[in-house]
């Protein structure tokens, strides 16, 4: 069950240039939501007509919080709200992560600004949990894994910080067998560690992206290509309301 | 107890004039959970073929000033699908049926109309006027002999009260109206979408990927209006006015124009709320102005 | 020194490819005011009649979401006036004079644009689709042969480069843009208006007098920049694009799509400086980007 | 000469419900400002794409202010700006009274919302003068004409305050003879004191309103009909850039 709301800003920090978490009170969203599901925001200049996804990246008792790139028009507005400024929201949407059964081997992969939605999820699991951080450059937020007592490992593809290299390279270099692989990032990074998870035969779930317009399901916007197994053709889910999580496997990649 | 908003299209009456525009509330499901789908006067579907249709390669939408570019394509599960989960589920609620049908071929839309012939729905509406698709849909909406043959040939198979869906991207739309009713619709609901596009200069391509796509919205609403105020003076039978209508001072606009009935479309994105509080708008203002029944102001603009 | 913004069209040399839009500048001296009218690649003025004109009633202006509604009705001093007083004026200064003219009847087309032959102006844009008279314009500006035709006999009067400018209300856009051009115009220009309408629900009237007008502004433009790329790959002539043009993004997003040059109208309204800004805002990204010359991107988008 | 620019909000109250008064930081407009001009203010919110016309209501060094009624969409936005708060400006704009010789008898002659732009006008004069109010209710800055030293007489039509009836009462039963009319109010008023004046052989000048887009004379949107004396028919001149004040008589009233 998803709420439409006008929510109040309780917190909103740039965390690195650019980027920022917001939290925002909403405790109707709070009530039900799960790791890995979202939030349309809605842009304060009426003349952008539509919501903005975005990934919760952590759920408390009366709040949700996201963390967003300034990329275009909304974001950009979104960077302007201050503390007490009311913003309408839709939420939460979407599947959600499925949690494993309990003494799975967990490994948690995460690019970019794919890194703040895994969070509420890393939350859930106290053991048998590897995360794997890829940062172009710096990283943020690794540390709100780290204090989570989670083994934490990170990449840096320009080398400056952790491992000079990529999340696939950290993958590699697993001691453990994983048991359930759990990614969201950008859809190059998906797609290369969801044929490493095909070739290991371990099943993953990926969280993805596509443009929406309504978020509940109802427009068919959001298309991706899913396959399921014993199906003879793909066809477009809805990214909204069939995801934003999907198995790795069922995503037909090329495109 | 008669709230003066009731409304009559083709003999079907509906308990307020306000119905959803096709393909933006999928049928209704999804907005049910935050709306209560009784407080409708109809519910017009997303369009339903007779076949699945797998739809256009995404991106599929793009946000424009004030509206909204979509080229989904028509995807749907086919009539069948459509028929099992869709009509059960709408029939829980004290809300007209209306189904919007699509075909490529001239013989696939008989087909589909054919088959909710015997179906348990109020009313079918025919969509010509899709920019989407790249057989049927537009190319049947445009030239008026055209219309007229389609609407005739698909008419025999229908069994409810028929509602012809006219395409804006025409020299005149009084001549398609007119063209439209001749072949046998019973009502009209206009506009579709207008074709727009829009390209991201820094990736230097388009954002769709079907490069153009039906733009929709509040920036379609003059045009939109300006053309129901047209065929509303040109043809004899009810319209359902739609294209960029968000508040209740728009329908309202609508319906002095002399529109039967208004959809909402891309509002219901921008405000999943649009359609209840067009409703409760309404009823404000006739309240306000002493207004007992729509009929007092409907197309009072002549 | 070259900025890599010159733009030739039918043979006349731009300092940059931003024009105004024809009414929406005057004659460039009440903007005069408060930008430096030498920044302007060209300056199209007011469409000029041979005689006066006086123009419709009042008002004449609808605000719309991202939009406006004008129904001007093409009110114009007759062209001995312009003649006289804006020539001079506008010939102060080092940008391109692009004449606008219209007419009620081919005849005085034709003796319009035969006034303009022994001028000191650069272009003609013959405006063959203004929604706002009752004859003439829009008449002339929907049908290929009319169109064709009109283009044939008023060039045969015309001694400057012609541009001819389209109306969008057409169902295939292409096929006027070809009557156009095999009608003998040197470039095209468009788009102009489209018919539009808005009413006072409390007043319960339109708010023009004239009650529909020409719909301009951001709310036009995905459909401006749709016809600009359908035309740019129809016809081998250079396009003149516009229709909402508020930003440089704007304007870049109508040169990808083919345009030679881009007129800014309804803008100036909203943003007296929007000309400069657009100017200067495509020297900033052809800079920050690397293009030397617009010739770069010009219809990338295939 | 005329600027556009971007001004700070000074003060803001409302007089009486529904009545703002804004006093905007503008040097550059305050310089060459005259009575009788006017503003045009952009609203805050970009999907209203047209500025409104405000007349001047008084001028200072550095300073404009205006007073204006919220009746739709745009004046509605300029409630809503706080001190210090910045909106888009152009002005000033039209052409203004035209002073009259120094020992002409003036009477200003304002209803309702076409009070305050008589105020600036009323400044510059300081004997000879007498100003008719009309409201339709209760009276709002009748005081600043009083202040000025001025002989004010007020009427309302609802009788609450003053005389009860209209400015064209008060003028019947002006003592002395009118050496020139200045006016400004509903059109309605204009044209019936219009007729007066002709009917007793005074000049006057009117202030007019009509939609507008552009504001400087480059649209041709503004139109009023005039017929000057001598011209065999009337045109439409532009109230934004040939008025807004224009003589009484060469309005031609009847639409
Ligand atoms: C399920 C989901 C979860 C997301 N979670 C996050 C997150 O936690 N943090 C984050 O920074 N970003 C996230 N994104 C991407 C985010 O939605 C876009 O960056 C944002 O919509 C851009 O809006 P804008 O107005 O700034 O950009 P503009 O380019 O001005 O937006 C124009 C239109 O395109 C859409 N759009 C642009 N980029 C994207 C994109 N990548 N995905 C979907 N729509 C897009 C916008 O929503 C808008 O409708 C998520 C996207 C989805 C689909
Ligand atoms: C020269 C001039 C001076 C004016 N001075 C004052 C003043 O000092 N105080 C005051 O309260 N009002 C004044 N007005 C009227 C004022 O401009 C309108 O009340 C205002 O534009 C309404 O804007 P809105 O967005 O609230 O209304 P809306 O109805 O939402 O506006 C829609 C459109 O119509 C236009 N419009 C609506 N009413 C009028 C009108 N009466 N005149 C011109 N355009 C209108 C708006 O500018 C806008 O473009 C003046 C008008 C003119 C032409
Ligand atoms: C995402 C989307 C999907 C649509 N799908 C359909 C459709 O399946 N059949 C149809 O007749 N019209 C379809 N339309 C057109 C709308 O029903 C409506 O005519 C148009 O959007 C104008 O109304 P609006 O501005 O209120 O959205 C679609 C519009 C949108 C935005
Ligand atoms: C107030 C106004 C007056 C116009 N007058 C003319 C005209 O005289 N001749 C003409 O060809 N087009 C005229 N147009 C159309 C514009 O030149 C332009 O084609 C149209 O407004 C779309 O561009 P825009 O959205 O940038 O304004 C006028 C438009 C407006 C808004
Ligand atoms: S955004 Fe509408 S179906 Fe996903
Ligand atoms: S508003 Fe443009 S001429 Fe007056």
């Amino acid at each position: 069950m998803s709420t439409y709301c006008t929510a109040a800003v309780i917190n909103h920090e740039e965390i690195i240039p650019g980027v920022w978490k917001i939290e925002l009170s909403a405790p109707e969203i709070a009530k039900t939501a799960r790791p890995g599901q979202f939030i349309q925001l809605y842009p304060p200049d009426e003349r952008n007509l539509l919501a903005r996804p975005l990934s919760l990246s952590s759920i408390s008792k009366e709040s949700v919080t996201v963390v967003y790139r300034v990329v275009g028009q909304g974001t950009k507005q979104f960077s302007c709200l201050q503390v007490d400024d009311m913003v309408r929201v839709m939420g939460p949407l979407g599947n959600g992560f499925t949690l494993p059964d309990a003494g799975t081997q967990n490994v948690i992969v995460g690019g970019g600004l794919g890194i703040p939605p895994l969070l509420e999820l890393a939350k859930r699991f106290h053991e048998n949990t590897v995360v794997l951080l890829g940062y172009r450059d710096d990283p943020f937020m690794a540390e709100d894994f780290q204090r989570l007592g989670l083994e934490v490992h990170i990449a840096s593809q320009s080398g400056n910080y952790g491992f000079h290299g990529t999340v696939l390279d950290l993958l590699e270099n697993l001691t453990l067998p994983a048991g359930m692989i759990f990614a969201c990032g950008p859809r190059q990074m998906l797609q290369s560690v969801s044929m490493w998870a095909k070739g290991h035969n371990v099943p993953i779930q990926v969280s993805l992206e596509e443009r929406m317009a309504c978020g509940l399901g109802a427009c068919l916007g959001c298309g991706v290509k899913i396959q399921k197994p014993g199906e003879q053709d793909w066809r477009y889910l809805r990214v909204c309301k069939d995801g934003p999580v999907f198995s790795g496997e069922e995503v037909v990649w090329n495109e | 107890m008669n709230s003066g908003m009731e409304t009559t299209i083709a003999g079907v009456t509906w308990k307020n004039p306000v119905t959803t525009a096709s393909g933006t509330f999928g049928s209704g499901r999804e907005y049910g959970e935050l709306i209560d789908l009784n407080r409708l006067g109809a519910i017009t579907v997303k369009g339903v073929s007779e076949e699945a249709w797998k739809g256009n390669p995404v991106p599929r939408l793009a946000e424009t000033q004030s509206g909204l570019l979509n080229s989904i394509g028509l995807q749907n599960a086919g009539a069948k699908h459509f028929i099992e989960n869709d009509i059960p589920f709408l029939r829980q609620y004290d809300t007209k049926i209306i189904v919007n049908i699509c075909g490529h071929t001239l013989s696939q839309y008989c087909a589909v109309a054919e088959r909710f012939a015997g179906c348990d729905i109020d009313m079918l509406e025919l969509n010509i006027s899709c920019p989407n698709v790249e057989e049927g849909g537009l190319s049947f909406g445009t030239d008026p002999h055209v219309v007229e043959r389609v609407v005739k040939a698909v008419r025999h198979y229908v069994k409810q009260p028929l509602i012809v869906k006219l395409s804006p991207e025409v020299t005149d739309i009084t001549e398609v109206a007119r063209a439209a009713v001749s072949g046998g619709a019973d009502a009209l609901s206009l506009i579709n979408t207008l074709r727009g596009m829009k390209i991201d200069i820094h990736k230097r391509r388009p954002i769709l990927a079907s490069k153009i796509g039906g733009y929709s919205g509040p920036g379609i609403m003059p045009v939109a209006l300006r053309m129901v105020y047209e065929v509303c003076h040109s043809v004899d039978v009810p319209v359902i006015g739609m294209g960029g209508i968000s508040t209740f001072e728009d329908a309202l606009q609508f319906i002095m124009a002399g529109a039967q009935a208004v959809a909402v479309g891309t509002a219901n994105f921008h405000n999943p709320y649009a359609t209840v509080e067009i409703i409760d708008g309404i009823r404000k203002y006739m309240k306000e102005n002493r207004i007992s029944s729509l009929e007092e102001i409907r197309g009072c603009i002549d």
